[in-house]
């Protein structure tokens, strides 16, 4: 026992060593259907490959960066259209979820009455399945019989073509059904964040003689601007991935203006089975995610509960 | 000094709550009504006798004469919507968040309580791989599933569904149990527990709160599934849910029949039922699972 | 003129009464403690005072003002909490020039009141660092700094040293009263401590069940309990309590316990208890007359007190005592000085003046 | 629970001990013509106690769903689809029988030319018994427009003497001319009746043309110029609901919706007509002609045994009679395609059929029969709605349609864009071009 | 035979010493109380005894064995946490039975065994409720309730009292020491509170920064504290603390301060310490030989005690008196009778024997 601090590594190893049981599950896991398949598809995009190859080469044949290269010369102009998409829509749609995220979540962290069956209520949209809710928003945004536009026309504004029209038109309509999607669930957890201020800061503040405004701002959102910073990472790299909203309503058009790089690894997969080019989008998008998950969680202290 | 009366000394304060009250609760029900309107919009067109491009404004107010329950009688007289349809995406559904779960809490506690060399690493290595876009994860899986002949079987589905979770419930099982003050154990190893004994008897029964939120969120997911059912599934006895509504909302074969949009409304509302009644009975530990900081957007 | 004067104040929570019509007058640059068991209201009644709770009946008034439709930010109080409540996210400075801020005093003056109060508190040093970076007795001195550099009317501090160490509290009590012997401005204090209360304030209101027992100096609370709960709340060991009964007999007015008989008079006949304090009885070898043979269950020694836990017949008695030669299960001879036996009312509580004598 | 006692065998050995061989059919019939389907299907079953028929509902028996299931031993062996590219992909990728192996010639002399061509590859092996005709042509609301216009110019008058805008809606539409959702399947029309056409006969895209270009101006004219179409038609469904709802006066659909909306509007009110010739070019705008068949798929494909295969002929068969063919008219309103069948359907009289009739049989084009069909739809939808959203040129779009079809079929090695390049592909497809070239000859023939 | 052995043990976190070499021996039956401020090291040290931390160096004994590499579990110790650590998904009676269900002892024994414990610590009526459901201090004798009935060779207590209000702590207080009187366990108890530490310990181990400075009976603490530190932490106000230097001189070894002189000899001359209990300080209102001038600066009265702050014209005093009657700012004559003087080394802070006279 003695000296041991000499050997970290070799004492935690032998105190911790139960670890890696509880992890054994996991590791299979990850190892079968997270790794391989991962690696499967770096694979594949060095390939010629498709369910269907062309008659006569054979499947898996490799073709080194062609792919690649198709992506980056050929179809560039495409390639870029993707990046600039998929990052307008993340961070477009985070910086949304977060205001109103906060908005109501400042409302509701009030003492108000009824406020359990508010927050019920706001919470179904994110419970119900979002394959459903959308199939039901792309009818809701129908230009002519839209019920939108039809709500839009009591008010006197004219209809707006959300899913044809120009760019503010087609993403404010996603944007807006996307903030239908998600704002509850921003709502809740910025909501649970004030909820752990302690009261009595801002009593402390009210007698201080500090206004609502001045206590939001130099309390409520000081405290919770590292659970925001962590929320908005995280629904940041899972709307940059958020298929469904796009692909059922405008599916990357019209043109390629709502095109971003899932809906485009879909469509190359599964409409058009070039397995080979959607492996090869869904690599160069895999290592934008890591390019920006990766610093941000090692370069900020956002992620600190990760690793307590 | 003339002393005021109580309510007028009252009033002035009140008066001032009253108004942020009443703001509030006006902010509150704008959103809840944009919240609620969709849903309201499914159900109602559900039973609407109403074509969907003749809905107007006024015929969504709430109106006996023109209700139908064609729609619904249209599914549910089909009896595969329970035999098949109903059975295959609850089986998909419950056994991938029951696998998912399991497997979730051992990976939780180790992540949360060991402090095993290459835990860091390690934990930075499952973050990255939550990355990759799951989408094309089915290419591969196809591939794999077909060497191993689990391709249109059960098996082959729960497997990839329960995998789909785990990192994630992982996640949101350590962060659930960081919060579980460590002295409990600790109090049960000097009591003679083994660490396993301390996990099994203190940690499970106190973890009961994350689960509403990880059965939902492994739940929905496979029992709402399209990408991978409709490549793993190739016969009849397997189809889903979301296949059939998937059907039911897309043209047919000969290239343009108009989807029955009464039809398509009265499906979603009952493939939402399952979902709708986990969530209200787990609703107070979902609110609290998510606070734990999830990342279903 | 900061009078504090409480008029018939009441609070209702649903059923609970936390506050039940207390009546008192805090006097311009006097320290008054609100002194209570956990639960009894105090915190309620300085959150009445601050206005960050309205009451349900009754008026407040701050000097000469009724403040009951007054928002907190107006009142003109400072508040130190329990927890300190210090802004996390901000410095040591930033805490302390907060409330200044908030009023848009201009930066000049705020730089300049900041470093007095802190140079007055001993810790400008510190005004770099974030809250979390401070240890107990520091953090403690931010809040006070954070009230005091508001300059405000009234302070009130709510257990403002629970969270400090033993050694710690003793010292820091000090200090704080130190300031108010300074400033000389008023301060309502909120514990549960009788030490503390009996050392800082000018006088103590204590508290039970939200009702005001009695409102007095700390020597009067002590030597004068007005309520047989004060007599049992403050000083340590508690007050010795022996029920009895006031009997007239034919040769005379008598009050009985089990094991004591003594001549009284001065109140009707009924159910009282007698207390005596531990310091107010006298130990001793060897019997004499009146004495109460006990036998020793206990001797608690804290370096300078001693206190010897004793059994007799019909129950126990704690005494204090100078010098620590006891043993267990040896038997002593219990006696005290009517003098200073206290009477309470059996039903009410409430004391009552009775002349006795053995 | 991995074994499913209910599943249909997918693959071989389904001829059980007991005598009785089991077919499995993937299906996605619409909701009019599937009791059709099942009461042929039971039918059959009758006369042929040996054999049960089982079905899936499967979207789209495509290559891509189906080569997944043949290697997981759960295809079908029988499929339903599109004549068209579908229909000769799985052919000649290899997955589908080529029938004329196995019934008499004569079996196939019951069907329309028109419609025997559909399912004809390399103008010799026939793929697939077709089910029926279609196609889209004119379809008119009686009670808003009483008679066809034979124009363009005047279908746009008419139109819009009807057309109700209010606070910026339409209340009542004057055309609903198509949506990006069928990927330019109704385009083709009106790029023909511009004088366009998509391929050559060499199989290489022939979009980036003038023609290309008017035809897309002529329909978003509909809406910015003429106003008589409202934007954001993007769903078949719903403005196939809106004319039901009598709020369209001309769409241009085919027999698949006909009973829907003859039941809306009432037979009396619901007119079909060809197309109105193309005012500017005098051309007749040439929709796609198809059919829906059905293929049996080989050993290869279904793992199934002959007796299997011989059952599943059997049914194809069947399911393309005569008989089944009229059924699936009285049921949904499909067209006939056998002669027979298309006889007796004129024989009723009916006008919107006769309609129909003088569309298919004067004025179309047949389907491509090429793979490279397939690289058609998602471009077409991608530019053309580019186009119409304002980001680009008619003749933009048409060119950058043009520009991916070549992208894919090079990258896929179609011919005639088989490219040599750096990378170490070792083999290149063969390519029958004398076949295509037949192919072609009988696609661009406008049958007068 | 449950003595419990360090030998030696420290424990390094990083670069931090939390335990630094200590090394002691807690006989059978004995109550040990580990003091000292926050952060000293205390919990750890109990934590190395329970087995939940490794040291880093040394060895622990737990009755004849080395029990370095035992389990927790397997030490037969049972231990109260400062947060209790009651298992909150449990009822109480779960919860006291949770040790022998773990060690499978039988039913009827676990009945019987909960009921006594629970019956002895009057919290048999609480069995069928949550934690949750429970005060403070009942809670606290869950967790007694929950060591106790394990009969585990010794006891570990950390802070067993922290949480508990300043009354209910007095008297749960006085409970334990009954406990261990009536019980005669090995019991380790860690506190911070000096009090505590004085009534409870039969021995008390003063530990600062990981050291162990003194481990004596509480009247040799109090009375011989062996360290400046130890002086300084144990009893309340404060040991007085005069810096000096003994110095060599024609008219032999003497101790200066700036304002006293003292014979002194028994040590090597340099700087130390004098220290003088509060207690120890004589106060007169008129100067006498060898009495130091000093003014009140005030005076805190508890009840039954008065202590008196003095300033003189180089530092503060402390002293207890008994007589209240002084006022702020009158001139006080401070004496104080050699043999109570204490002298530690200033470097070191050793205590060191002087024998020192005016
Ligand atoms: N916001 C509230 N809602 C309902 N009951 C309350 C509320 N605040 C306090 N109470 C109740 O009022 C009573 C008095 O509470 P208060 O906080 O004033 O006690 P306290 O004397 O400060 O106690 P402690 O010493 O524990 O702080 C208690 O019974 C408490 O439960
Ligand atoms: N797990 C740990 N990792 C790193 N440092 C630690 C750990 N546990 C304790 N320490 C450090 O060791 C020192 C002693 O801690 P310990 O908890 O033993 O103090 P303590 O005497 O119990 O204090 P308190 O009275 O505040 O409980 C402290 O400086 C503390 O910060
Ligand atoms: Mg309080
Ligand atoms: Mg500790």
């Amino acid at each position: 026992m003695a000296h041991i601090e000499e050997k970290p590594f070799l004492f935690r190893l032998k105190r911790e060593w139960p670890a890696y049981l509880y992890l054994l599950p996991m590791l299979v896991v990850l190892l079968l259907l997270t790794i391989y398949p991962i690696s499967l598809t770096f694979y594949y995009s060095l390939t010629f490959n498709g369910p269907l190859p062309a008659p006569g080469i054979p499947p898996n044949t490799y073709v080194g960066l062609r792919n690649y290269n198709f992506i980056g010369t050929t179809d560039l102009s495409l390639t870029e259209t993707l990046v600039l998409n998929s990052f307008f829509w993340a961070t477009a749609s985070i910086v949304i979820f977060i205001v109103v995220g906060l908005g109501l979540a400042a409302i509701l962290n009030q003492p108000l009455r009824g406020k359990t069956v508010y927050r019920t209520l706001l919470l179904f949209p994110w419970a119900m399945p979002a394959f459903i809710t959308i199939l039901t928003w792309t009818n809701m945004l129908n230009f002519n019989f839209g019920i939108i536009n039809a709500l839009l026309g009591l008010f006197n504004i004219p209809p707006v073509q959300w899913t044809t029209g120009g760019f503010w038109d087609v993403w404010g309509g996603l944007l807006l059904m996307n903030t239908w999607l998600s704002f509850p669930y921003y709502m809740v957890v910025f909501l649970a964040a004030m909820q752990s201020i302690p009261k009595d800061l801002y009593e402390s503040a009210e007698i201080d003689g500090a206004s609502i405004l001045y206590r939001f701002t130099h309390i409520t959102v000081p405290y919770i601007g590292s659970t925001v910073g962590f929320v908005a990472l995280m629904g940041w790299l899972f709307t940059f991935n958020n298929f469904y909203p796009i692909y059922l309503v405008t599916a990357g058009g019209p043109g390629n203006l709502t095109s971003i790089f899932v809906v485009r690894v879909f469509q190359e997969a599964f409409e058009r089975s070039h397995y080979s080019l959607a492996a090869t989008y869904t690599v160069i998008d895999f290592i934008i995610m890591l390019l920006v998950a990766i610093p941000a969680i090692k370069y900020t202290r956002l992620s600190e509960g990760w690793f307590k | 000094m003339k002393l005021p009366s109580f309510f007028g000394s009252m009033k002035k304060r009140l008066k001032g709550r009253i108004v942020s009250r009443i703001l509030s609760h006006f902010a509150l029900i704008v959103a809840t009504l944009f919240a609620l309107f969709p849903i309201y919009f499914i159900f109602w067109t559900s039973i609407l006798k109403i074509q969907l491009a003749a809905i107007t404004l006024s015929s969504l107010i709430p109106n006996l004469a023109l209700i139908t329950l064609y729609n619904y009688n249209y599914v549910l007289s089909d009896p595969t919507f329970f035999t098949i349809y109903l059975k295959n995406s609850l089986i998909f559904g419950l056994s991938a968040a029951g696998v998912g779960l399991v497997l979730a809490l051992f990976t939780g506690y180790a992540l949360s309580r060991f402090t095993f060399p290459g835990r860091k690493p390690f934990i930075y290595f499952i973050i990255a791989l939550m990355q990759f876009p799951g989408t094309m994860l089915v290419i591969p899986y196809f591939f794999m599933f077909k060497e191993l002949n689990l391709i249109n079987t059960y098996l082959g589905l729960i497997i990839p569904y329960s995998a789909g979770s785990i990192v994630f419930t992982g996640i949101l099982v350590k962060n659930y149990i960081d919060s579980i003050p460590e002295d409990l154990e600790e109090a049960a190893l000097v009591d003679g527990e083994t660490r396993t004994g301390a996990f099994t008897k203190v940690i499970i029964p106190l973890i009961k709160p994350i689960l509403g939120l990880g059965i939902l969120l492994a739940f929905i997911g496979p029992y709402t599934d399209f990408i991978l059912a409709r490549a793993f599934i190739t016969g009849n006895s397997l189809q889903t849910l979301a296949l059939r509504l998937y059907s039911v909302s897309s043209i047919s074969s000969s290239g343009g029949a108009a989807i029955d949009y009464g039809v398509f409304s009265a499906f979603s509302f009952l493939m939402g039922i399952p979902i709708l009644i986990i969530y209200l009975i787990f609703q107070k530990y979902i609110i609290g699972g998510l606070t734990l900081g999830g990342v279903k957007g | 003129m900061a009078t504090v004067r409480l008029e018939h104040i009441t609070k209702k929570f649903g059923e609970t009464t936390a506050v039940d019509d207390i009546s008192l007058t805090v006097n311009d640059g006097e320290f008054v403690v609100l002194l209570g068991p956990s639960g009894c209201g105090k915190t309620t009644t300085l959150r009445i005072v601050s206005g960050l709770e309205v009451q349900s009946e009754g008026h407040v008034y701050i000097g000469d003002r009724v403040v009951d439709d007054v928002e907190p930010k107006d009142r003109n109080v400072a508040m130190v909490f329990q927890s300190y409540a210090l802004y996390p996210h901000l410095k040591i400075y930033d805490n302390i020039a907060f409330g200044l801020k908030a009023r848009h005093v201009p930066r000049a003056e705020i730089i300049k009141k900041v470093n007095e109060t802190a140079k007055m508190l001993q810790i400008h040093q510190l005004l770099d660092r974030k809250p979390a970076a401070l240890s107990g007795g520091q953090r403690q001195r931010v809040a006070l700094a954070r009230a005091l550099v508001r300059d405000p009317e009234v302070f009130l501090l709510d257990e403002p040293l629970s969270n400090l160490d033993a050694k710690l509290r003793a010292a820091t009590r000090i200090e704080i009263k130190n300031l108010h012997l300074r400033l000389r401005k008023t301060m309502i204090y909120v514990t549960h401590d009788q030490v503390e209360a009996m050392t800082l304030a000018d006088k103590i209101a204590v508290i039970n069940q939200g009702k005001l027992l009695q409102f007095a100096s700390p020597m009067d609370v002590f030597m004068k309990p007005a309520h047989r709960f004060v007599g049992d709340f403050v000083g340590y060991p508690s007050m010795n309590m022996l029920g009895g009964e006031l009997e007239e007999t034919s040769a005379g007015t008598f009050f009985f316990t089990p094991v004591i008989r003594m001549k009284a008079s001065g109140a009707q006949t009924g159910k009282y208890f007698l207390g005596i304090r531990p310091e107010d009885i006298v130990v001793s070898k060897s019997s004499s007359e009146n004495s109460l043979e006990c036998s020793v269950r206990g001797l608690e020694r804290t370096g300078s007190d001693n206190y010897l836990f004793l059994d007799y017949s019909e129950g126990g008695i704690v005494a204090s005592v100078t010098s620590p030669d006891y043993s267990v299960g040896e038997k002593v001879y219990v006696t005290f000085d009517p003098v200073n036996a206290h009477f309470f009312d059996a039903a009410t509580g409430a004391a009552v003046q009775l002349s006795a004598s053995f | 629970y991995i074994a499913n006692p209910g599943q249909a065998p997918g693959g071989g050995g389904g001829g059980g001990p007991s005598g009785k061989t089991s077919v499995t059919v993937w299906q996605a019939f619409s909701t009019t013509e599937f009791p059709a389907f099942l009461s042929i299907r039971n039918a059959f079953m009758q006369l042929n106690p040996n054999i049960t028929v089982n079905w899936v509902n499967q979207t789209t028996p495509s290559p891509s769903t189906l080569q997944p299931a043949a290697l997981a031993g759960t295809a079908p062996n029988i499929i339903i689809g599109t004549s068209d590219f579908e229909g000769s992909s799985l052919y000649y990728y290899n997955f589908t029988l080529n029938l004329k192996n196995y019934v008499n010639s004569s079996a196939f002399s019951i069907y329309s030319p028109t419609s025997l061509a559909d399912v004809t590859y390399n103008g010799t092996d026939i793929y697939a018994f077709p089910i029926n005709i279609n196609g889209v042509s004119m379809i008119y609301n009686k009670k808003l427009i009483p008679t066809a216009p034979q124009t363009t110019d005047q279908m746009i008058q008419m139109a819009k003497n009807i057309t109700v805008i209010s606070g910026g809606r339409y209340s009542t539409s004057g055309i609903i001319a198509g949506d990006q959702s069928d990927s330019g399947y109704r385009f083709v029309a009106w790029q023909a009746g511009f004088g366009g056409r998509l391929f050559a006969s060499n199989g290489a895209p022939t979009i980036n043309t003038g023609a290309t270009a008017a035809a897309m101006s002529f329909l978003n004219n509909l809406t910015t110029v003429n106003q008589v179409t409202p934007a954001g038609m993007t769903t078949q469904a719903t403005w196939i609901s809106l004319f039901q709802t009598g709020k369209v006066g001309i769409i241009f659909d085919g027999p698949w919706d006909i009973t829907s909306y003859v039941s809306a509007l009432g037979a009396n009110n619901v007119g079909v007509a060809p197309m109105p010739t193309v005012s500017q070019t005098g051309l007749r705008p040439l929709p796609f002609l198809g059919s829906i068949a059905v293929s049996v798929l080989n050993q290869k494909a279904s793992s199934a045994s002959s007796a299997q295969i011989n059952a599943s002929v059997k049914f194809a068969q069947y399911l393309a009679s005569n008989a089944s063919e009229v059924k699936f008219w009285n049921s949904a309103g499909d067209f006939p395609a056998t002669t027979g069948g298309l006889k007796y359907v004129m024989s009723l009289n009916v006008s919107w059929a006769n309609g129909f009739a003088e569309q298919f049989l004067k004025y179309s084009q047949q389907f491509f029969n090429t793979p490279q069909m397939a690289y058609y739809w998602t471009p077409f939808g991608t530019y053309y709605s580019a186009f119409i959203s304002g980001s680009s040129t008619a003749a933009q779009a048409a060119s950058s349609i043009q520009n991916s079809i070549v992208s894919s079929m090079q990258q896929y090695h179609i011919p005639p864009y088989v490219v040599v390049s750096s990378s170490p592909l070792v083999q290149f497809m063969h390519f029958d071009t004398a076949a295509t070239e037949m192919n072609m000859a009988v696609q661009t023939g406008i049958r007068d």
